[in-house]
């Protein structure tokens, strides 16, 4: 039996914060407003003496708590790989950082931390002791272009089992689950001059495999506005999708990773008035984790390409997830 | 590496009615301005790839300038290398600029180049990351 | 190099007094304690040229370790990086060490080794300054 | 006609301060009752928040003005080429931070800051207009074992000199005026267990300009005790002195650069109750000055090798300093 419980990362409102539209507070107040149990923080965007958590902010936090009745259950970390000048953070390195997220996910109260593959397999094997002594959760997010069992999930499948650790697992987003063309990209091409037809032929080529190099000069061939390449970049990089076909495919590989799942990123792009997810399947993908065991949060996450604000489209996500769940 | 990313979630990354005369003993001897991060989470500044100012086209020398957050104002050499500095997207950076005598009266465009690597953001072997393009450029006019 | 400068202006530079239990969740498991720098000035951490713990001559695994000073509190790894981060001679540091179920009751003797780099004491060619032996040890008893 | 007023760094007291003996109010308090018109600080020994000065720190300097009568007049620079990792600073980053150290002293009103021969000649030259900017005049420090017309010291000459800059000079420190041995670390030899008699062989051979290895040799041989190491390196280090006749040329050095003062450092090492500094000629070096043009401060500085504290040979120094200026 699953126990789903329904959150909000406050990356949702990105756009409004980032614009001063909003600060920590109205961020939190909306989530509660939208109808989330709980939120996600991402650290990097909104920790003010990010990586340490300060007493100061820590107080806030429980003022909001106890205001608007919710507060951090995961929290989003960040893997730097790349932040020194001249050279990759090695596994040493890495995995002393993710010790300073785990502290500060501890501090919060938060008992997940969603983390990214930039933490490679072997510090992630070695991050399971650090994370069983402040009990908090770690999670590989499971991001597109990724899917569950693809073969560089697969290498932190083999060590959450070599481990047998509890604390160690995977944050799917369900972004990586994308059976259809991004609908933000598609309304900024129209915007950009590109013509339906042509953005119609680039998600054509893209269903049926063809290199994206080939696929640029046919669109060229055929007089497509070059603004089509952004559009085009994302249908190859981390917005693209797959035939509808290849779901049963995916819904295996994700029963495969499931009972090492202890949250998920329900990601959107865009919800028009009748609260449908145009790109992921949402319709397949909740009764199937309903029927799962599955027990922790789904964090709805709106990813705003169009830099409209998330306000409005947070709501609509968790209404179309309670819709779902509970028919 | 020809393309880099923009993710210019405000209007202002650099912030017009920030600009100030900057002054030293009474004296008028520089500018000063704000600039927000150009991206939706904060980044240590060992991020950055290259920062500059430009005075109407004109490179300032990289020793007159300053860059202050959280109470610190560092000299832009040491950027890079500061790996215990997180620059919070929220908090805005203050930039401020020695220059004898100060500006003249007259409208004048000012330009900062910021470059930065998203450390998380891997697109190849050898330390290679997607490239942030955070800078921005703003006419002001300055007053007697 | 043989020789390194010490420098104990003060009788503790690990200080006795200030080591603690460290608690998760409730539970012991760790330690923490101060530390003054044994100098006449303050050091940007870059400065740090190797540190570590020791309990009862055992090294602490270095990702287990940090160390705060200004409200931060850092991994080992990034303080000889760490150019815009100043300990003030007068502000001592705390080190806080990860240890499952913490130190057993009794007395156990604590070891830190902190090599600095006098930075204005050039005392030979390619980047080669004067060492200073920052380094302390105490023995404490942990109580159950 | 010189003006001399005299000064003391906040230096002297380093060892009660590092002892939190004295905070920063009782290094002032006691700067004031030793007579001190003004004080020296040492920006990385005594600014809380190094290298830049808050509004807080500024804050306490004027109410410490305001309550004890003297104020910041010499700001003490370090010029830290080897603070990082793996290379020395370039020319630029050492002006870059130059700069910075020049906006703190003119924010705590300094209109002197001593700065090393870590910067560059170069450098130097480069910082000139702005020290005009800010009005602070910068002077290297002339520290033993270098003398005011030493090779390194005629580089900076030069540059003072081809710039024309009122801005650039020197703030000899009177410890390159050694005529005699160093009297703490002859007791701490002494403390150790090495004999007198072995002592006064050190100073002997380092008289006649022996080499430190074979004077180390010889006093092994002569049945010395391994403790008189530390300071027979002293003799040959930042604590070295020449034989009494050397100070007619000394003195003659000092002429040369003395247009190009604009403070001193009033170096001593001890000070019996007689008031004498065993190895610093204060007797020729005062009268001297007091002929000269020079116009600025003496700043008396205490090296505290016994770590004994500063208190009572600071109130001795100026004492000694008034006796002799005023006789
Ligand atoms: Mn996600
Ligand atoms: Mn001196």
């Amino acid at each position: 039996m699953s126990n789903i419980k329904l959150g909000a990362t406050l990356f949702c409102y990105g756009t409004e914060y980032a614009r001063g539209q909003y600060d920590f507070e109205e961020c939190v107040k909306q989530a509660a407003e939208a109808g989330a149990e709980g939120y996600e923080i991402v650290a990097t965007q909104m920790i003010p003496s990010y990586p340490n958590v300060s007493e100061e902010f820590l107080g806030q936090v429980e003022d909001l708590r106890n205001k608007y009745g919710i507060g951090p259950v995961g929290y989003g970390a960040n893997n730097d790989k790349g932040m020194m000048v001249d050279r990759n953070l090695t596994d040493d390195e890495m995995l002393a950082d993710t010790i300073i997220d785990l502290k500060s996910a501890n501090k919060l109260g938060c008992k997940v931390m969603r983390s990214q593959y930039m933490l490679s397999p072997e510090a992630f094997e070695r991050l399971a002791p650090y994370a069983e002594l402040f009990d908090v959760k770690v999670g590989i997010e499971i991001h597109n272009p990724e899917t569950p069992c693809s073969p560089t999930m697969r290498k932190y499948l083999d060590v959450i089992k070599k481990t047998g650790s509890k604390h160690l697992g995977f944050v799917p987003d369900f972004g990586c689950f994308s059976v259809a063309p991004n609908k933000p990209q598609w309304i900024k091409a129209l915007k950009a001059g590109v013509k339906e037809e042509h953005l119609q032929m680039a998600a054509s080529m893209r269903y049926a495999g063809v290199d994206i190099e080939e696929a640029r000069q046919k669109l060229m061939e055929a007089g497509a506005d070059p603004a089509i390449n952004e559009a085009l970049q994302g249908m190859y990089g981390f917005v693209q999708f797959k035939p509808k076909e290849a779901l049963p495919g995916l819904l295996e590989e994700f029963t495969e990773i499931l009972p090492y799942c202890f949250e998920m990123h329900g990601k959107f792009h865009y919800l028009s008035e009748d609260c449908v997810e145009p790109s992921i399947p949402y319709e397949e993908l909740l009764p199937f984790i309903k029927k799962s065991d599955f027990d922790g949060y789904l964090i709805c996450e709106y990813e705003d390409e169009l830099y409209c604000g998330g306000t409005e489209f947070t709501k609509r996500q968790l209404q179309m997830e309670k819709r779902i769940l509970n028919s | 590496m020809s393309f880099a990313m923009r993710m210019k979630l405000a209007d202002e990354i650099l912030r017009k009615e920030s600009v100030k005369d900057l002054y030293i003993n009474g004296e008028k001897n520089g500018f000063e301005f704000d600039v927000q991060l150009a991206y939706y989470r904060g980044h240590y500044l060992s991020t950055i790839d290259e920062i500059g100012v430009l005075l109407d086209g004109e490179q300032i020398p990289q020793e007159a300038v300053t860059f202050e957050i959280n109470g610190k104002e560092m000299p832009l050499y040491k950027l890079p290398y500061a790996v215990t500095e997180f620059w919070s997207q929220v908090e805005p950076a203050k930039i401020r600029v020695l220059k004898k005598g100060g500006v003249e009266a007259g409208d004048h465009e000012i330009e900062l180049k910021l470059m930065i690597r998203v450390p998380y953001m891997e697109i190849g072997p050898d330390h290679n990351f997607m490239p942030l393009d955070c800078g921005d450029k703003a006419t002001v006019t300055f007053t007697e």
